[in-house]
């Protein structure tokens, strides 16, 4: 087994574990905590596979910015210190069970799955010929995915403020001129029950 | 390097997709839910890697996917959060429980 | 041949007057209704009198018999080729006698009813239905084709249904006639099975056509009628019974008779018309029609002897018991017509053989003059009194001159004295059952002494018994009331002297008949002694005949009871029908079939609320679901549906 | 005939009635488009004797072709035969009768008619159909009105008998769906082509396998509508329930679209199949029969009296088309005429009653010909009808049936015939007890000023009463007009 | 090669232009809320109009986006739907303080949905899915003091990132097994080996949660009840629509050499759905749940439709989803309209609708009786011509099985039209007035309801485009 095992093992191992840690720990803010070592682990993956650039886009975007972003969302909505109430025991327990035999049933699958490779080209990964190819509009190109998502971007920039601002009450220009207030009354919404 | 069989990285991505599975399923917090999606989103990340990598190394093929889906994965989570938010305005917690006023 | 197309007029007139009166509504022609509706009636009788004479005196025969002419045939409804129902006029002596009696005796009924009737509301609407019912028994009697002879006995059937509930807002007459009806169906409902076998082994609903085939022991007809079976008869025999039951129903034989005396709710001339004189003996005409057919079964002929001559016995035991007058008269009617069965059943067909066919036609003939004498006599006696019932009369021989002759005439008539027209008729029709079963003879002979005691019971407490309270602010009835009952009896008077052997005969060749004075004494003693025990019990007011009645105890009690026939049939219709059948039935149908029906849908709803819980508001349970539809695809595809 | 105008005068009816004002317009113009369409199926008779007479042997008459949905080979394509033509006088007939007695409905006037118009429209279209894909279509646009005529305007459980009768007519519609598309798969024009085309399915046929898998289906479907047992038991909620125009449709009209599809499209189509399940038709219609009138003498409420006589009277349709020869399904033929006339008739003075005294239950009704004459007659002549009265159709519909049913020399068939005859008593006995207690007997004093028939009802009633004389009196021009249709139904079922 | 360019990615390109417009304008001063929505009408319709004109057929960027006839036609429908939910949520939208910021999250989905439609590739497919989904979760929660709104939100996002999870999950394995993303090279390397088809299941039931087949369509009715009604009918017609569109392409096209696997579980999927659906429509209250539950049912008779593997099979989901978009939007223009005004939305609300709002009960009953399939509106033809298209594999159970349940369906739709128009009610919902716009919705919904089923041209275009097998 060569170092190069040893290593990739090692991170798997804490990448996993971490990532259940993530998982299980009650306290949320540890919950974080973990995660944000997974994502580490996980960026580690990639450094290990050599792809430099995603491991660093990992780690900018995860651990940089969503990892943050929760944490702070945390902060946001409640005592980060507090235990989380647990899951229901059969709900826990039932969840394992799926999770399991989920997770037997699909490696069982991938393990029997010959996987075949069909270029023996050598895997190169340059910065710059990412760069090229991101915004490259004709073969292997891929500028069009990229305004794609940069729509979403733009979108989701859009919805989150529209949301997550605390909105004011604040006047909105009718028709005739009349000012009305924004919020409209809230109706009573009642629970739907059919009498069956 | 060769000699870690694809299968192997496989069962990483595969184990991280399940135990972030797992945390949704059981995580009553929609924060931590979230977390869990990041982890799922994780999984197939390595994958995609992976294969192109091991498999598939003439095309950037995963190698885009992957940062395609963390830029996506951002976009997603960062609505997400604005949800719980304004979720948390509304009914002063992020329980999943406490928000299951929509039913039957 | 000579043309007798014109004798359709002799059904379409009443039918005109039917449309006409019909459309009229009740308010209007109240006046007219009754001339309109006698002239017509005129019209017809005359045309008739005119075939009659035409057809026995002038062309009728072919050689040496009388022949079957067809006036008229119009193809009504056709099924398939061959096998189509068509209205048409058949000549033969029996149709045109039957014409003759039907429009003659309408005729009077008529005249009779527009004394009778003046000042009733829906005058109009009665005439129209007589009319009616006359145009539809004109149309029976000379049917060609045996499903015509079953539509005209529909209408009949519901002419008399309407005639017996006119008086409609009594509860009594609506029952009656709703019996009459119904009971009547029943029997149908034998009669059209019975026409459908037939019809499907001959080939034909023409009757003529079905007599040759049937009777052609050759035919394919034949052999299929005699071959094919069900329980154990032939389908030949099956077919006859039923069709006389179709018959036995309309003519009120045992058991199908009970609708008869209820029938008596009607008016009177209605009963003296339908439930005397015509449609009742159309059961009677049909198994004649028929003869042929009937001749070559021999169970047939034994069921239609042996259920006349039990009638006759049944019916005469039970009238001697009755109060009621016009009930009596019913029974003896219902008597009368049992004659004329167990005349035809005793019957053999051709030469001397067929003389109890022609005593039963003649029967029939005479029957129907003096009987509908006796209705309209007793129409006018309840006319006088206001009352059906006997203890209420009494005496009224002073009041009412013209109706006690009448009377006495029409049940010397019936009773079998000598000279009146039922003697001649009775006594062949007790020769032929004397020739050929001694059994019926003896029943015939007891039942002729029945008669006389019951009818002359019936005569001396009218119009002897007490004296009447004084009624002289009555008059005996208006001029078209006694018209009829005058030339009524003139007829039962002379149509026993009739050599009926003559004209009418199951061959159509004249059967000569044998006037032998020695036979005639049995039948004329027993009368006498009938007569005279009557006149002992019941020409004075006295406690003999509660002594007498006293003596026979049971038999009294349960003749008096009608044997209880009407509490048998309301223990079937009401228990069983109606409870066993007719309510489990609707009961079954709202809780078991429209309860499957709610079941589903309710199960359907109980399913739905079962699987609420599905949707359960967690959105981790949701995606639980989604995994484990996943999983369960996966499975599915990858290991069981490969 | 251009045919499809029979489609266009109740479209151009409806249309015209949603844009009148007032019930005063909107009656006066669904008269008129209902007289109009009268003439115009009297006038389509009278064509098709022309025809006829003028030697025209063609099995459908007036065909015409429009191709509706090509890739599908879905056409709109209409033709005529006898059946159709006897159907659509029947149609004609109901619709001005019912239009009339709906004179006065002042509630939602213009709905109502329309709804009426528009239910017309779906028979008429589903008469002349001989596209299996738009006989479906109308059979469908059938429906709803019922739904929505019986909901709103009904009485009693007028909301659960609507949902019922949807429901239940839904389901054979349903079951007649995959019947259709059965038929359209295993249909072969040529070339393996497929096709809606019913002329075209009855020359090149199906195959024995199909036909028995798929018979029961069309039978089955085609049969809810025509209160075939056990799936009758809409019959007598919906027609309780219904107003009195809607009442009348629902039975003379909507059940005979099920008797038609059943000899149109099951038994025509599929001739194999209909032998196979011959005699579970026959025992269903036989049980049909005899049960239905049993159910109906313990009625106490007059529609229920005639909707379960109507199931009874229809087991006749389907005994007749069971019996699979050639006057039985004549008699089935014209049973659903006559059924139809009469009850539309009974009613039609059921309705009249009801709208007078206020109520329908036998017990408390009595000696109405007092006050009501016209009425009462018109009761009398629609349960004489009911009872088979020769004279009235229903005595020539029924006597067919029994005598085609007889010429089936199967022992068990002759019995149930026997069974089915035994009916005619039953009907007798309800019939008159409904007649003695409500138009006979004593009168409560209530009733004393009750008002007979208005000009309107009258007219109705004289219609209807006019459709069952000519059938009762003169039954040969009826007879010569079916004939022809039922006799190729008939050679394809002799035809393998 | 540009005008190539323009041409075809013209429905992209003109939302892209109205999307920045609309950013422009939202950056600008405060605007006349009345004039902003009509003039954002206006370039919908013009949207519309010019999606109509000049289209061409092909593809772009190495085959990632292709353009064709069918793909145009899709989105024009698309494009017809949108500006339908503009006009009736019109009412809704005049008062809300962020409409503008409506129309930039709906004009980003509806672009996501197009570049899915188009899309050549996974990763395309992926990418339009979503930017389709993502926006329209912020859109879920537009009502933002409402409690439900932001359930309904909640529940939406995570179930549609968990749906996308195993989406790419099943996306990255069959990237693992056939070595492309591409589409057309991907057909040819599918040879059904267990991981593959377990990947299909995946990708399979990402789609299956996007247009709600049961077992994965749990979110529907919440997220549909919480939701603003313009966003909830958005979600039921469009999305779905979008998503049927490229579901039924991609199996007939891409998954074809599945198709054996694929056929039994559509069968299964289909069955169930319509059953499922129609049992928990019947027992709503709600109407924009009863709504959500009776699309689900829905969805499972286009299942039927699909299952057929046919050119008739595919033309007859297109026709149906036109249909579905009148016939739904009808609805939904009403219940939004009465929502709006009223603040109701229970279906006993609607007791007695009909003496006080004769032309809405009308529209809301012909909407739902198209849904329903009874004739003669359009959805008869459409959910006709699916059980034809299912019924031409000769598996006459599932047609049966689709047959009954449109039984059970049409007692849920006859329930509200009895309730609204027999039901008694003391005091029933006051008039609602409906302003222009919706009124023209809702007129086109009716027309096209009425009038879909008769035009003949229409079904023939949709089968000469059809996707055949």
């Amino acid at each position: 087994m060569s170092a190069s095992s040893v290593i990739f093992y090692i991170i798997s191992a804490c990448t996993l574990v971490t990532a259940l840690l993530a998982v299980t720990t009650p306290r949320i803010f540890r919950s974080a905590i973990w995660l944000l070592f997974s994502l580490i682990g996980v960026a580690s993956l990639y450094f290990w596979m050599e792809v430099e650039f995603i491991a660093a886009v990992q780690i900018i975007v995860y651990v940089g910015g969503i990892v943050v972003l929760i944490i702070f969302s945390i902060f946001l909505t409640q005592e980060s210190g507090a235990k989380m109430p647990k899951p229901a025991l059969k709900r826990a327990l039932f969840s394992a069970l799926a999770v399991l035999f989920g997770f037997a049933f699909t490696y069982n699958l991938i393990s029997k799955h010959a996987f075949t490779a069909t270029s023996t080209q050598p895997f190169a990964v340059n910065v710059s010929d990412i760069g090229e190819q991101m915004l490259n509009p004709t073969e292997y190109g891929y500028l069009l995915p990229f305004e794609v998502v940069s729509i979403l971007l733009l979108a989701a920039m859009i919805g989150c403020i529209v949301i997550a601002m605390k909105s004011p009450v604040k006047k909105v220009i009718s028709e005739n001129g009349k000012g009305v207030l924004a919020p409209r009354n809230e109706h009573k919404e009642e629970v739907d029950e059919v009498t069956s | 390097m060769q000699q870690i069989p694809i299968e192997h990285i496989l069962f990483v991505s595969t184990a991280l997709f399940f135990i972030g599975m797992y945390g949704l399923f059981t995580r009553r917090n929609m924060i931590t839910m979230l977390m869990s999606i990041e982890l799922i989103l994780n999984s197939v990340n390595i994958n995609f890697v992976a294969f192109n990598k091991y498999l598939f190394p003439g095309k950037l093929d995963g190698i885009f996917f992957t940062i395609f889906i963390i830029t996506v994965a951002a976009a997603e989570a960062a609505i997400t959060i604005a949800i719980i938010i304004n979720l948390y305005r509304t009914h002063k917690s992020i329980d999943v429980e406490d928000a299951t006023e929509l039913k039957y | 041949m000579a043309d007798y197309s014109y004798i359709a007029l002799v059904p379409l007139l009443p039918l005109a007057t039917f449309v006409l009166l019909g459309l009229a509504g009740k308010n209007r022609l109240v006046k007219w209704s009754g001339y309109i509706g006698s002239a017509t009636m005129l019209g017809s009788a005359v045309i008739s009198l005119y075939a009659a004479y035409q057809y026995f005196f002038v062309n009728g025969k072919t050689g040496d018999a009388y022949a079957e002419i067809t006036a008229l045939r119009y193809t009504w409804l056709e099924f398939a080729p061959g096998l189509s129902i068509d209205m048409g006029i058949i000549l033969d002596s029996i149709s045109v006698m039957m014409l003759v009696v039907v429009s003659f005796i309408s005729l009077m009924v008529h005249i009779y009813s527009v004394g009778y009737m003046k000042g009733e509301e829906r005058v109009t609407t009665y005439f129209s239905f007589l009319s009616l019912f006359t145009f539809s028994m004109l149309a029976l009697v000379v049917s060609s084709n045996i499903f015509q002879i079953y539509i005209f006995w529909e209408l009949v059937g519901v002419s008399s249904y309407l005639l017996i509930g006119f008086y409609y807002q009594k509860p009594s007459a609506v029952a009656a006639s709703k019996k009459a009806f119904i009971v009547t169906r029943f029997a149908d409902l034998g009669f059209l099975v019975g026409i459908l076998i037939l019809a499907f082994y001959s080939g034909s609903f023409d009757i003529g056509t079905i007599i040759n085939r049937a009777t052609d022991s050759q035919s394919e007809a034949f052999t299929g009628l005699v071959s094919a079976g069900f329980l154990g008869m032939s389908a030949l025999t099956w077919s006859l019974v039923l069709v006389f039951a179709g018959g036995a129903g309309k003519s009120a034989m045992f058991p199908l008779h009970i609708w008869l005396p209820d029938a008596m709710e009607g008016p009177t001339p209605v009963s003296a018309l339908i439930h005397a004189a015509t449609m009742v003996v159309a059961g009677v005409y049909l198994v004649a029609r028929l003869f042929p057919v009937f001749y070559i079964d021999e169970i047939a002929m034994q069921v239609v002897t042996y259920v006349g001559a039990i009638s006759a016995l049944v019916a005469a035991i039970i009238a001697c018991t009755q109060t009621d007058i016009k009930r009596i008269l019913a029974y003896s009617t219902m008597s009368q017509i049992g004659y004329m069965m167990f005349a035809l059943g005793v019957s053999g067909y051709g030469g001397e053989e067929g003389l109890g066919y022609t005593a039963s036609m003649f029967h029939l003939f005479t029957h129907a003059f003096f009987k509908s004498l006796l209705f309209l006599g007793a129409g006018a006696i309840i006319h006088f009194v206001h009352s059906n019932e006997m203890k209420d009369m009494g005496g009224l021989r002073k009041w009412m001159p013209v109706t006690h002759i009448t009377f006495l005439i029409a049940c010397l008539a019936i009773a079998g004295v000598p000279p009146f027209a039922g003697f001649f008729s009775k006594e062949e029709i007790l020769l032929a059952a004397y020739q050929s079963d001694k059994i019926v003879y003896g029943i015939g002979l007891f039942v002729a002494a029945l008669t006389a005691f019951y009818m002359f019971r019936l005569y001396f407490s009218v119009f002897w018994k007490k004296e009447a309270a004084d009624a002289s602010h009555h008059g005996e009835g208006t001029w078209s009331m006694k018209l009829p009952l005058i030339v009524l009896a003139g007829c039962t008077v002379v149509v026993g002297f009739i050599h009926f052997g003559n004209y009418i005969s199951s061959d159509g060749a004249p059967l000569p008949t044998h006037f032998d004075i020695r036979f005639s004494i049995a039948p004329v003693v027993s009368a006498v002694a009938g007569i005279l025990l009557a006149a002992y019990l019941y020409k004075k007011e006295s406690d003999r005949p509660a002594k007498f009645a006293t003596a026979l105890g049971r038999l009294y009690r349960a003749a008096y009871k009608k044997f209880y026939i009407d509490e048998i049939y309301l223990f079937i219709t009401k228990k069983i029908i109606f409870n066993l059948i007719g309510a489990p039935a609707a009961w079954f149908d709202r809780n078991i079939v429209d309860g499957i029906m709610n079941l589903l849908a309710s199960g359907t709803a109980r399913t739905a609320a079962l699987i609420k819980g599905m949707q359960s508001g967690r959105v981790q349970s949701y995606a639980l679901y989604f995994f484990g539809g996943v999983v369960a695809l996966a499975i599915l595809l990858i290991y069981i549906w490969i | 005939m251009f045919l499809p105008t029979l489609i266009f005068v109740p479209s151009l009816t409806a249309l015209a009635v949603l844009v009148c004002k007032g019930l005063k317009q909107v009656r006066v113009v669904a008269l008129a488009g209902s007289l109009v369409q009268l003439v115009l199926s009297l006038l389509l008779f009278v064509q098709y004797r022309q025809e006829r007479n003028a030697g025209n042997d063609a099995q459908w008459l007036w065909e015409w072709d429009y191709t509706w949905f090509e890739p599908l080979h879905i056409n709109f394509r209409v033709g005529v035969d006898g059946i159709s033509i006897a159907m659509i006088l029947l149609t004609a007939f109901v619709v001005a009768a019912g239009v009339l007695v709906s004179w006065t409905m002042e509630k939602l006037s213009k709905e109502f008619f329309f709804l009426l118009i528009f239910l017309g429209m779906g028979a008429y279209g589903f008469f002349i159909s001989l596209d299996l894909f738009t006989l479906f279509f109308f059979l469908e646009v059938a429906v709803i009105p019922k739904f929505l005529l019986i909901g709103i305007w009904g009485s009693g459980k007028k909301e659960y008998s609507a949902m019922k009768l949807a429901l239940m007519l839904m389901g054979g519609s349903a079951l007649v769906l995959v019947g259709v598309l059965g038929i359209y798969f295993n249909s072969d024009i040529g070339n393996g082509q497929h096709s809606f085309d019913l002329v075209a399915i009855a020359q090149t046929g199906i195959s024995p396998q199909a036909q028995n898998i798929f018979f029961p289906f069309a039978f089955a479907g085609f049969g809810i509508f025509t209160a075939l047992f056990p799936f009758h038991t809409w019959v007598p909620d919906g027609h309780s329930s219904a107003p009195t125009a809607a009442s009348m449709f629902l039975a003379g009209i909507s059940m005979k679209l099920g008797g038609y599809g059943c000899l149109r499209v099951a038994t025509y189509l599929m001739p194999e199949g209909a032998q196979t399940y011959a005699w579970i038709i026959i025992l269903l219609a036989t049980i049909a029969i005899l049960y239905g009138a049993f159910a109906t003498m313990m009625q106490t409420d007059l529609k229920y009296i005639n909707a379960y006589s109507s199931v009874s009277h229809c087991g006749f349709v389907l005994l007749g088309i069971g019996m699979l020869t050639q006057i039985s399904i004549t008699g089935a033929v014209l049973q659903m005429v006559s059924h139809g006339l009469m009850t539309a008739l009974f009613f039609a003075a059921i309705g009249m009653i009801y709208e007078r005294t206020h109520t329908r239950m036998v017990a408390q009704l009595g000696g109405l010909l007092k006050v009501m004459p016209f009425i009462s007659t018109v009761f009398v002549i629609a349960g004489l009808c009911s009872l088979g009265l020769p004279g009235l159709s229903g005595f020539v519909a029924e006597m067919t049936v029994f005598v085609g049913s007889w010429q089936n020399a199967d022992t068990w068939y002759r019995v149930a015939t026997i069974l089915a005859c035994a009916s005619i008593v039953v009907t007798a006995v309800y019939i008159l007890r409904a007649t003695g207690k409500a138009i006979m007997g004593p009168m409560s004093n209530a009733y004393d000023n009750l008002a007979d028939a208005r000009w309107n009802e009258k007219l109705a009633a004289g219609i209807l009463v006019i459709g069952i004389l000519a059938m009762g009196i003169a039954p040969f021009w009826i007879q010569d007009l079916v004939k022809p249709g039922t006799e190729s139904i008939v050679q394809r079922l002799l035809g393998f | 090669m540009l005008s190539n360019f323009f041409l075809l990615m013209k429905h992209e390109l003109i939302i892209a232009v109205i999307l920045f417009l609309l950013v422009i304008i939202k950056l600008g001063k405060e605007r006349d809320q009345a004039g902003l929505l009509s003039l954002v009408n206006v370039l919908l319709l013009i949207n519309l109009v010019a999606g109509l004109l000049f289209n061409k057929e092909g593809s772009l960027f190495n085959d990632m986006f292709r353009n064709s006839s069918l793909a145009a036609l899709q989105k024009n429908m698309l494009n017809l739907g949108t500006l339908i939910i503009s006009l009736q949520s019109y009412g809704w939208l005049k008062r809300h303080a962020h409409a503008l910021e409506f129309y930039m999250l709906l004009l980003s989905t509806l672009l996501g949905m197009f570049f899915m439609i188009s899309s050549g590739n996974l990763m395309m497919f992926y990418l339009g899915l979503e930017l389709s989904t993502i926006p329209l979760a912020a859109m879920a929660n537009f009502d933002l003091e409402k409690r439900r709104s932001s359930e309904a939100a909640m529940k939406f996002i995570i179930s549609s990132a968990f749906s996308s999870g195993l989406l790419l999950f099943g996306i990255s394995l069959v990237y693992g097994t056939t070595g492309t993303l591409n589409f057309a090279e991907m057909s040819p390397l599918l040879n059904g080996s267990p991981l593959q088809i377990f990947a299909f299941i995946l990708l399979v039931s990402g789609f299956a949660f996007k247009i709600s087949v049961v077992p994965f369509h749990l979110w529907t009715a919440d997220v549909y009840e919480g939701a603003p009604v313009a966003v909830t009918s958005y979600l039921s017609v469009i999305s779905k629509g979008a998503v049927l569109f490229v579901f039924v392409s991609v199996l007939y096209t891409v998954f074809k050499p599945l198709a054996g696997s694929w056929y039994n579980m559509l069968y299964l999927l289909s069955v169930l759905t319509i059953i499922i659906g129609n049992l928990f429509a019947i027992r709503q209250n709600n109407i924009k749940r009863f709504l959500a539950f009776s699309s689900i049912a829905q969805v499972g008779f286009i299942l039927v439709g699909i299952t057929g593997s046919s050119l008739e099979g595919s033309s007859s989901v297109i026709y149906f989803i036109l249909i579905y978009i009148f016939s739904n939007l009808a609805a939904f223009g009403v219940v939004s309209v009465v929502s709006d005004v009223t603040g109701r939305e229970a279906i006993s609300d609607y007791k007695g609708f009909y003496k006080t709002n004769p032309v809405l009960t009308w529209i809301l009953t012909i909407a739902l009786f198209s849904l329903a399939g009874v004739p003669p509106t359009a959805g008869f033809f459409g959910k006709l011509f699916l059980l034809m298209s299912g019924a031409g594999t000769g598996n006459y159970v599932l047609v049966t099985i689709a047959a009954l349940n449109m039984v059970i369906s049409l007692y849920y739709y006859l329930r509200i039209v009895k309730i609204m128009f027999m039901d008694e009610n003391e005091n029933p919902m006051a008039r609602v007035p409906i302003p222009v716009l919706p009124q023209l919705a809702m007129g086109i919904c009716i027309l096209g309801i009425i009038s879909t089923g008769f035009i003949r041209p229409l079904y023939d275009y949709i089968y000469s485009l059809g996707i055949g097998f």
